[in-house]
């Protein structure tokens, strides 16, 4: 059984953006993805990092309780392979994400936002 | 000038055995701009995890993500789920899974290996390696009951046991994998012809490996010391005598060294497990619902594969969150066509060993 | 037209599966197998193929491709469906981004079963088209659901 | 006989200002329709009757042309003034005073100054068959958007009179007159449009064809102090011991500016901002083929010696070259003009081997030569106007929507390079000739250079003839039928072509051989029937006629072909239907060498000059 | 008569060295590979297919491409004149490329202009080669080479290594299958044909082996011991290059029959223009 070490940083999805920016250094740390969960109500959204060569560790950014139809920020900037997490994520949950291509994943004709919780509990 | 051809690259495509589109444009073979889509095989296994699927059968589900890694996809869900329930489990069932997590390892770098010297135009190494890598899926088959799709990860443990036959085979088979990896190794470093379509082409620089975060055999080529085994303790490396490889050069063939480096290692540390099995029982007797979330690395063949398990005390899970190797290493992919030949694209696309089926799950 | 069974041509598509079929079709065209034997061919291009291997359960982005891949192969062709999901969808049943298997989009001949299957009932399985094949005329076999709007719609109408 | 001759000069001529003076439609059409009989039949009957004939002209007319000499240099000066280049300029001064020395020291001689062969008599015949049709088709063409039709058709048909009187002349200081005659025409018709790149192009042309001029005067100035001729067959009459070399490489390299060698392509390429006619005159009978004349004038003289050598190097490199340079380029007339510089290196290196057998080549690729791209020249100018296609990557779908300029221009791109057509015919002939004389370090390279020119050549047509051939939906243009004058200037080329090449084996060995004959003696080229021997190898008729009707079904078939219980299916796309681009590519990595190429150009031309006129 | 026959069953011998060579491949590969008559069995496979095609033309120029490839063939053993036959393998390249790249496929309009590169890349040897015969034996008749007292491969070393050099060029193998690259481009030109049409275009593929090992067996002269000896050599020396390299970029294709093997011809031929001379 593993028990990894997670180091949770307190955020605002106003601040997430600037405080990546001062924290994430890219000699040390190493972007993992992008998470989002949905609790029925409010989603939850964290961005994960680790760092090279120490073990069990995990950084983990955690804004809760945002509405459905915010804006998130996108993290181009701060490391420009968040894409592929980005927008994969814009399609699952529907998310209004700065800068996302819709349709990388859905066509057309499959349902918009599957993982959310309501396009699939109890219908 | 008219020169603008545009070539389409998958999806049906008979270098890669996905679907995956890549879109070329190109002026005279150059690759002067590329379009990726990635989508195709998406089937929505994170929305059926939580939905359809009890949580004691969903890592039969994900290892239907890929046929690659299903070991690692099974495996990173159960070391979720175990943690979750509170489970330890006992350490011969560790070095089993650890056994044919690192076959895993072997039967899928070899593959990625062959189909890079395919796409190369040297169908006989193709034909060699996939011969050789038969010594692991055979072993594989013999462990598992199944050559591909093992499910032997179970919660609590494995599925079967090694006897003292199966013990005395794979040492035998893994001896002979190991004499003939490292001459397929050998021809690989050396192949001139090979080289010329291996060397210097797809080159990921460190700072460029860094940057866009690339992981797994890929980020290691480039020199980047990074591999979930060696900062997560999903399995016990530390005891069988894992060493973590790199290469400097970062093109596709310190893409293939590495990979064969890693086979290497694999077939040592699968020896010393075999040859040093903990005695005890392969499963251990689990009660309860998952309850609480969990953050899990392990390390599939393709680089570090990692798990968001959140269970809410039901049998069916609240989030299963998958993050695979390739989803990460593609934004650099689509970085290196620009400036390279057509020809080349294929050894680069194939030195990555993309797994769409992962990414797009 | 017995010669003409000694030389089947692959074209092999991967419909959204797991990629645990297509490895086995690797292997399967690897010097243990050896499906050359039967003068197989992986030709990867639908114009010069004769059978029609399909892996997966046809995601939605995959079906019109698939259609396309059928519409481009010349009779006489068979389609060989391998693998549990090109049944129905095997585990992937019902997911919403999933055509539930190969049976709703282009008609198969032959099915190879399990999750992966061996590559002895691959191989089997092949046999079996080719024995279906034989029996085949020029005729010309179309879509599940042919018609005029079903080919304008995947943009058949080229060229 | 004289008559005809003398008419066969001054019929065009007049004929010109009677087009410019009296500005008709009916006159143009009428004069440019009777100059194709008049011209054709007056050349065949010099052809026929019994030559050579010289022709001794009072005196007044060497001092009218001495005259004309210097007004025309007169003029040029004022060119260069009104123009602010100084070069021009320059050059006008040089041969102003190099001429005076020339007319200074030109003893009295009575050979006659008019000198009309088998050679002068084909190149009649040429210009009557491939040049008279270009002004008919011209003075359709300039109907579409173009201005001051009678006066471009008008110096058109003067210019064939010009060409006819500059293949005549015996005497080198008229030689120098008519070449710089054919230097103004090309100044005027390239500057017809009178835009600034027209006038920069035509300003080109001026200087770089002056160069030649200044060659030439140089060579008489040589030859009158050294030998003291100044005709060319009282040139060819003297010893070899006799001869001095360096007047022989003065013309030579006129010879090679001519015909637009590297490094002085520029012009030829720069030809082609004026109207499509003047290109089609330029390259098929008239202007370039001065060059190849010149060289088989001398090739008697030059044979076997230094210059030689040089000459089959440089021209043969240039063979090469620009066949590889033209692969490069995207615009159809560009490529035209390519193939050209290219072709006439060909036929310069034929005409500088000397033996027999080459000089029959050359006068092979001359004559098919002109043929070929004065129909291609005609097609591209059909294109532009019809289609408005300059470019190759435009012509999609020609097959359906220009069925009948797609026939007549593939016809005329076989003819260009594919067997048994008369250019395959004299490189092959060039090849078998230069494999008897292996043991020379040349004529290995000779081999060389013949075939990978011959072979890029090949390629460029073959990818052109792809391009055209596209059937792309997105086609920029409509079905437009061909107007009368253009279809009529399409099939007279295309049936000569097709009855010379079914009966090539007589033609070459007949008519060719007896060209050649009186310069380098008779060639061991027969007809065995319809086959054509030359020495041990044999071109059967069945491999002729074999290799026609592939041709034939290659690129006329396929309007009549159609596969009808055949499905039809789209193109595989890995089965997507993305918007493709398909274009071909343009090997844009060999400009990177130009300059290089270049500068290697030159050094040869110097090489020419040096070793082989023997200055040093 | 012979020469007739041979011309006549161009096809079929042709066929039965690929299905040799599949065999062979096969077994160098560790595989057992296909039976002897697979070639066949395709052929009549492709016969049996429903026709299915582009566009006419397309269609058409498959079928010239076997036609001219045969002529070519028949102007070799019938016309006697090696140079004579050199050029007419042109004419088959001109069907081939023309209509492949006449449809929309960017995968054909590549293989056509790969081909072309590769008609610059071995067409210069292939006529040094041809050359180099006529100085040993003094004409370009090949009945006159397979009658000469001498062995043309002794005198021309360098040019036998520079044809078996453009060898892989002509047939499309591995170091410079370029413009058939399965992986790339799929076949190249002949990408768009299918079923009898694309019979013609598999057929006509092997007459060119007939047509180039032919010019192998030249090399043995009256010797024709030696000239077997030396096609069962090259093929087994082209099978085994072909097994053990990877394909190559076409700019190094061009480099190498540039600047490696048109160099060794010309040494050799330069040195036997020397040698006779004096």
């Amino acid at each position: 059984m593993i028990n990894p070490e997670l180091i949770m940083h307190e955020v605002t999805l106003g601040n997430i953006k600037d405080i990546l920016m001062g924290w994430y250094d890219v000699d040390k740390h190493h972007y993992i993805t992008i998470n989002a969960i949905d609790s029925g109500e409010t989603l939850t959204i964290d961005w994960i990092f680790s760092e090279y060569e120490v073990k069990n560790i995990m950084h983990i950014f955690r804004v809760e309780n945002i509405e459905y139809k915010s804006n998130i920020p996108s993290m181009m900037d701060v490391y420009p392979c968040a894409w592929v997490s980005e927008w994969d994520l814009a399609d699952m949950f529907d998310l209004n994400m700065e800068n996302a291509h819709r349709g990388m994943f859905l066509e057309p004709e499959a349902p918009t936002g599957p993982l959310l919780k309501e396009s699939y509990s109890g219908k | 000038m008219g020169s603008k051809i545009t070539v389409t690259f998958g999806s049906q495509h008979i270098a890669i055995p996905e679907p995956v589109s890549f879109v070329f444009e190109t002026e005279n073979e150059i690759i002067t701009k590329v379009d990726v889509d990635v989508g195709y095989v998406h089937r929505g296994i994170e929305q059926a995890a939580v939905s359809k699927f009890n949580f004691n059968n969903v890592q039969f589900l994900l290892a239907r993500v890929c046929g690659f890694c299903s070991i690692t996809h099974a495996g990173a869900y159960i070391h979720g789920v175990e943690q979750l329930l509170g489970v330890e489990t006992t350490r011969r069932a560790d070095y089993l899974r650890l056994i044919v997590t690192e076959l895993d390892r072997m039967h899928s770098h070899l593959l990625a290996n062959g189909h890079v010297a395919e796409v190369c135009g040297y169908e006989n190494l193709f034909m060699q390696v996939v011969k050789y890598r038969e010594n692991a899926t055979e072993i594989l088959e013999a462990i598992t009951g199944n050559r591909v799709q093992y499910d032997y990860y179970q919660i609590g443990g494995v599925s079967r046991d090694l006897s003292p036959e199966h013990i005395k085979m794979i040492n035998a088979k893994l001896v002979e994998l190991r004499k003939n990896v490292l001459k397929m190794r050998d021809f690989f470093e050396t192949d001139y012809t090979l080289g010329l379509k291996t060397r210097n082409v797809g080159t990921i620089t460190y700072d460029m490996a860094k940057e866009y975060n690339t992981a797994g055999p890929i980020a290691r080529a480039s020199g980047l010391r990074m591999d979930a085994r060696n900062e997560f303790d999903f399995l016990p490396y530390g005891e069988v005598g894992y060493v973590l490889q790199t290469r400097t050069e970062g093109d596709v063939w310190a893409r293939n060294m590495v990979r064969f480096d890693e086979v290497i290692n694999s077939i040592d540390m699968s020896l010393y497990a075999v040859n040093n099995l903990p005695e005890g029982d392969i499963k251990v007797k689990v009660k309860g619902k998952p309850k609480g979330e969990t953050f899990i690395r392990v390390e599939a063949p393709r680089g570090e594969c990692f798990y968001y398990i959140k269970g809410n005390g039901t049998k069916v899970m609240e989030r299963v969150r998958v993050r695979v190797p390739t989803y990460s290493n593609i934004p650099v992919l689509r970085e290196l066509f620009v400036g390279s030949l057509y020809s080349d694209a294929q050894p680069i696309v194939l030195s990555f060993d993309p797994c769409l089926s992962c990414t797009a799950r | 037209m017995s010669m003409r069974s000694k030389s089947p041509w692959i074209l092999h598509y991967n419909t959204g599966g797991c990629n645990g079929c297509d490895i086995e079709i690797l292997a399967a065209l690897g010097p243990k197998y050896d499906i050359e034997r039967f003068g197989m061919l992986n030709r990867g291009n639908p114009k010069q193929s004769d059978i029609l291997l399909v892996t997966g359960p046809v995601t939605l982005k995959c079906k019109n491709v698939l259609r396309r891949l059928y519409l481009e192969m010349p009779e006489p062709k068979v389609v060989v469906a391998m693998g549990a999901c090109t049944h129905g969808g095997g585990v992937f049943r019902h997911l919403y981004h999933v055509e539930n298997g190969v049976n709703g989009i282009v008609p198969v001949d032959v099915w190879i079963p399990g999750c992966t299957p061996r590559i002895e009932a691959i191989i089997d399985g092949l046999i079996e088209g080719v024995e279906i094949w034989k029996g085949k005329t020029k005729e010309k076999e179309y879509l599940v659901g042919h018609g005029d709007d079903l080919l304008k719609k995947i943009g058949a109408i080229d060229d | 006989m004289e008559t005809l001759i003398v008419l066969s000069i001054v019929l065009p001529i007049l004929a010109g200002f009677m087009m410019l003076f009296a500005k008709n439609d009916a006159v143009t059409y009428i004069l440019s329709c009777l100059m194709l009989p008049l011209l054709s039949g007056m050349g065949f009957m010099i052809y026929t009757a019994d030559l050579p004939i010289y022709i001794n002209t009072p005196d007044i007319v060497n001092t009218f042309i001495i005259m004309f000499d210097f007004g025309l240099l007169a003029y040029f000066l004022w060119l260069g003034y009104q123009r602010k280049s100084l070069l021009v300029g320059l050059l006008a001064v040089v041969q102003f005073i190099l001429l005076i020395i020339v007319v200074y020291m030109a003893p009295v001689s009575g050979t006659a100054n008019i000198y009309v062969d088998k050679l002068t008599a084909m190149m009649y015949l040429l210009v009557g068959i491939v040049g008279v049709p270009i002004a008919i088709f011209a003075a359709k063409y300039m109907d579409y958007a173009e201005e001051d039709k009678h006066k471009f058709v008008g110096i058109v048909v003067g210019f064939l009179g010009v060409m006819n009187f500059a293949v005549s002349v015996n005497n080198i200081e008229w030689f120098f007159a008519v070449f710089e005659t054919t230097t103004l025409a090309s100044v005027i018709l390239i500057g017809f449009r009178g835009d600034k790149e027209a006038v920069d192009n035509s300003t080109l042309a001026l200087w770089m064809n002056q160069i030649g001029g200044v060659a030439i005067l140089l060579s008489l100035i040589l030859m009158i102090k050294d030998m003291g001729v100044y005709h060319f067959t009282d040139l060819l009459a003297l010893d070899k011991e006799n001869i001095t070399m360096a007047a022989i490489g003065f013309l030579s390299i006129a010879a090679l500016v001519k015909g637009a060698q590297l490094p002085f392509h520029k012009w030829l390429l720069g030809a082609m901002v004026a109207p499509t006619p003047v290109s089609a005159i330029l390259h098929s009978a008239t202007m370039v083929k001065i060059a190849p004349f010149l060289l088989l004038r001398l090739s008697p003289i030059i044979e076997g010696t230094l210059l030689s050598k040089m000459l089959i190097l440089t021209t043969g490199f240039v063979f090469v070259v620009a066949a590889i340079f033209a692969l490069t380029q995207d615009n159809l007339k560009k490529i035209l003009a390519y193939s050209t510089i290219s072709l006439l290196g060909l036929m310069m290196v034929a005409a500088a081997v000397g033996t027999p057998t080459a000089v029959a080549v050359s006068i092979v690729l001359i004559v098919f030569h002109g043929f070929a791209k004065g129909f291609l020249f005609v097609e591209a100018g059909v294109l532009e106007k019809l289609y408005n296609a300059k470019y190759i990557k435009d012509m999609n779908m020609l097959l359906t929507k220009a069925p009948l300029t797609m026939l007549f221009i593939f016809f005329a791109f076989l003819n260009m390079t594919f067997i048994p057509f008369g250019t395959f015919i004299g490189k092959w002939l060039m090849i078998e000739e230069a494999s008897g004389f292996l043991s020379s370090g040349s004529f290995v390279l000779l081999i060389l250079l013949v075939t990978t020119g011959g072979v890029f050549l090949s390629v460029l047509y073959i990818k052109v003839l792809g391009v055209a051939i596209k059937h792309h939906r997105f086609s920029t243009f409509d079905f437009t039928p061909m107007p009368k004058t253009f279809l009529f200037v399409g099939v007279w080329y295309y049936m000569w072509l097709l009855v010379i090449t079914i009966f090539i084996a007589p033609f070459i060995a007949n008519f060719i051989g007896e060209i050649a004959a009186p310069i380098a003696g008779k060639a061991p080229i027969y007809a065995d029937g319809l086959s054509l021997v030359i020495g041990k190898s044999t071109l059967y008729f069945w491999q002729i006629a074999g290799a026609l009707v592939l041709l034939l079904l290659i690129h006329a078939a396929p309007l009549f072909v159609k596969f009808k219980k055949v499905d039809k299916m789209h193109p595989y796309n890995c089965g997507e239907i993305y918007t493709r681009q398909a274009e071909s590519y343009d090997f844009d990595f060999i400009t990177k060498y130009e300059k290089r190429i270049n500068s290697f150009a030159i050094t040869l031309f110097l090489l020419v000059l040096i070793l082989g006129g023997q200055l040093l | 008569m012979m020469a007739i026959l041979f011309t006549l069953f161009a096809p079929i011998i042709g066929g039965f060295m690929y299905g040799i060579e599949r065999v062979v491949k096969a077994r160098m590969q560790s595989r057992i590979g296909p039976p002897l008559l697979q070639p066949f069995y395709d052929f009549v496979k492709l016969m049996e297919k429903r026709p299915m095609m582009v566009h006419s033309f397309h269609a058409f120029m498959g079928i010239v491409f076997f036609i001219s490839t045969w002529f070519a063939m028949a102007v070799l053993m019938l016309g006697n004149d090696l140079l004579i036959a050199v050029f007419f393998h042109i004419i088959s390249i001109l069907a081939l490329t023309i209509g492949a790249f006449s449809v929309r496929s960017s995968y054909s309009i590549m293989g056509a202009m790969r081909e072309l590169i590769h008609l610059v890349s071995y067409e210069p040897v292939i006529i040094l080669v041809v050359v180099a015969f006529y100085l040993v034996t003094g004409s370009f008749d090949y009945r006159m080479i397979l009658s000469a007292d001498t062995i043309p491969l002794l005198k021309l070393p360098l040019v036998f290594i520079a044809l078996v050099g453009t060898i892989p060029m002509l047939l499309h193998k591995s170091p410079f299958d370029i413009a058939e690259a399965h992986q790339e481009i799929i076949g190249g030109p002949d990408i768009e044909y299918s079923g009898p049409f694309y019979e013609a275009v598999y057929t006509g593929r092997w007459i060119e082996y007939v047509y180039v090992f032919f010019l192998v067996f030249l090399f043995g002269g009256s010797n024709y011991f030696v000239g077997g000896l030396l096609v069962v050599f090259t093929f087994l020396l082209i099978m085994a290059i072909d097994n053990s390299t990877a394909r190559l970029d076409y700019r190094k294709m061009l480099k190498f029959a540039w600047f490696i093997l048109i160099p060794l011809a010309i040494v050799n031929i330069f040195f036997l223009a020397l040698g006779g001379n004096s």
